[in-house]
């Protein structure tokens, strides 16, 4: 059997640093595919014993392909930052567009996450 | 016959266009058909850029709380532009609807924040939820 | 409930959405709406570029026959993936309709040319077109 | 009053130079806009007896923004071909897409048109 012919909303993947590198919409479809990229990473980093610099147990998202997220999509986002919290990490998000810098501000979650650049 | 029509106001031309009535599965992965949809739509209206982002936001929302909160059955989506106005209008068959289920409210806090008004209906064992976009004028 | 379905094949994995059925009125700029719509519906069950500009046409061509020779009523399309096949049937009232006026033959000759199938079914004081695009395989 | 807020499907203007330049998808809502464009064109040409070189009597669309036609938008070219095949002129397509060489191929009215440069 070859690869499906059907195309995802979203591709999620861990790249070879650890950063999960996404490009789509974070929508309904697209949240879930997200959540096994998080779930990966977040395997390898207990693997790992989370004792890696620079910041252990944290959490990166290159978000440069995201221009669609909602609130479905954001839930995935945030329990991701809940489990982060517990191990005492954090979800970073890497080159956020302003669809998404808007959708954390009006629901008030902006704080929850590690914003560490703004899309070019 | 709701051709589109431009009606001269006394600032702009405001254009009506719609109903645009989609019918789909609760399939996750048509939300962003409705997206699609819901843009073309507001950007044959005129609509702006930052307009149509949060139309699409509230289509989304709209797309969330009928899949993930109906009965698994046919959703039908409505987009209808006049006034200066874009509203969406989806209803699916609900078999309980908790309006303080804490996704919901998620889902209404968004819609809140993008649209001028909206609103959730509950009667006859359908969900109706609307929210409307209001035009900039200039 | 027609949700999407992965059903596993020798070659590829097919998959089946719909039915995606978009009411709207006769007005000439919502076949961009239309486009978009089933554009959407083709990229996620996987049809490539080429394809997609297959299903664009023939959507467009589609709704020229039920505006251009319908009644002005309500036009109705609905996309379906099956199979492999992206089908799209539209719909509406007819007053009378000749079949060989230039105009729907040289929308025939386009349908012919971009679908793997087409036809046109009068009755009732409808009309039913339908063209369906076939997925490469590989 | 202002600007109407409406965005047409397509844009086609007449140049300083007489060159129509089309933006857009030519459809049934295109395809008349299109046409007022042409008409504005061919009254020019009437105006100047159409004694100009190089070509006299030729309408020039520049379709390098020209992603879709339809049967519809094609029918809008073609009764321009026939008109300025009236007057001994041609309809030449300047950076045309693959999108309308393909339409015009399987309508079989390629020839109809002077095809003077692909888009690149
Ligand atoms: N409206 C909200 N504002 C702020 N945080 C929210 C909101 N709704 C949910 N959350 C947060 O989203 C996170 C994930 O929620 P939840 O769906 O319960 O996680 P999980 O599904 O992983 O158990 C929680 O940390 C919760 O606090
Ligand atoms: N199927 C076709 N193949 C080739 N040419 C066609 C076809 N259909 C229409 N035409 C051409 O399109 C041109 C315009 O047709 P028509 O609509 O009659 O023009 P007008 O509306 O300006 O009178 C004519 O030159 C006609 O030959």
């Amino acid at each position: 059997m070859t690869e499906p012919n059907s195309i995802d909303s979203l591709s999620a993947t861990v790249s070879r640093d650890g950063v999960i590198v996404i490009a789509g919409d974070i929508d309904m479809a697209g949240g879930p595919i997200l959540e096994l990229a998080i779930a990966e990473r977040e395997a390898q980093l207990a693997a790992d014993g989370a004792d890696h610099e620079p910041s252990p147990g944290d959490v990166v998202l290159d978000m440069a392909g995201v221009f669609f997220i909602d609130s479905s999509g954001l839930r995935s986002l945030l329990s991701a930052t809940r489990r982060a919290g517990e191990r005492g990490g954090k979800v970073v998000l890497r080159s956020v567009g302003p669809e998404v810098t808007r959708l954390l501000e009006i629901t008030g979650t902006l704080d929850h996450f590690d914003i560490e650049s703004q899309r070019g | 016959m709701a051709e589109a029509v431009d009606v001269a106001t006394d600032e702009v031309q405001v254009r009506t266009v719609g109903p645009v009535r989609l019918e789909l599965p609760p399939d996750p992965s048509l939300s962003r058909v409705a997206r699609l949809a819901a843009s073309g739509v507001a950007s044959l209206t005129g609509f702006n850029v930052d307009e149509i982002d949060d139309i699409k936001v509230a289509v989304s929302e709209v797309m969330v709380a009928l899949i993930e909160h109906g009965a698994d059955c046919t959703i039908a989506v409505e987009f209808d532009v006049s006034g200066g106005s874009f509203t969406v209008r989806g209803t699916t068959v609900i078999d309980d609807f908790d309006v303080n289920h804490p996704d919901l409210v998620l889902c209404r806090t968004v819609l809140s924040a993008v649209c001028s008004d909206h609103g959730i209906d509950l009667n006859d064992g359908r969900a109706v939820i609307w929210a409307s976009v209001e035009q900039s004028r200039g």
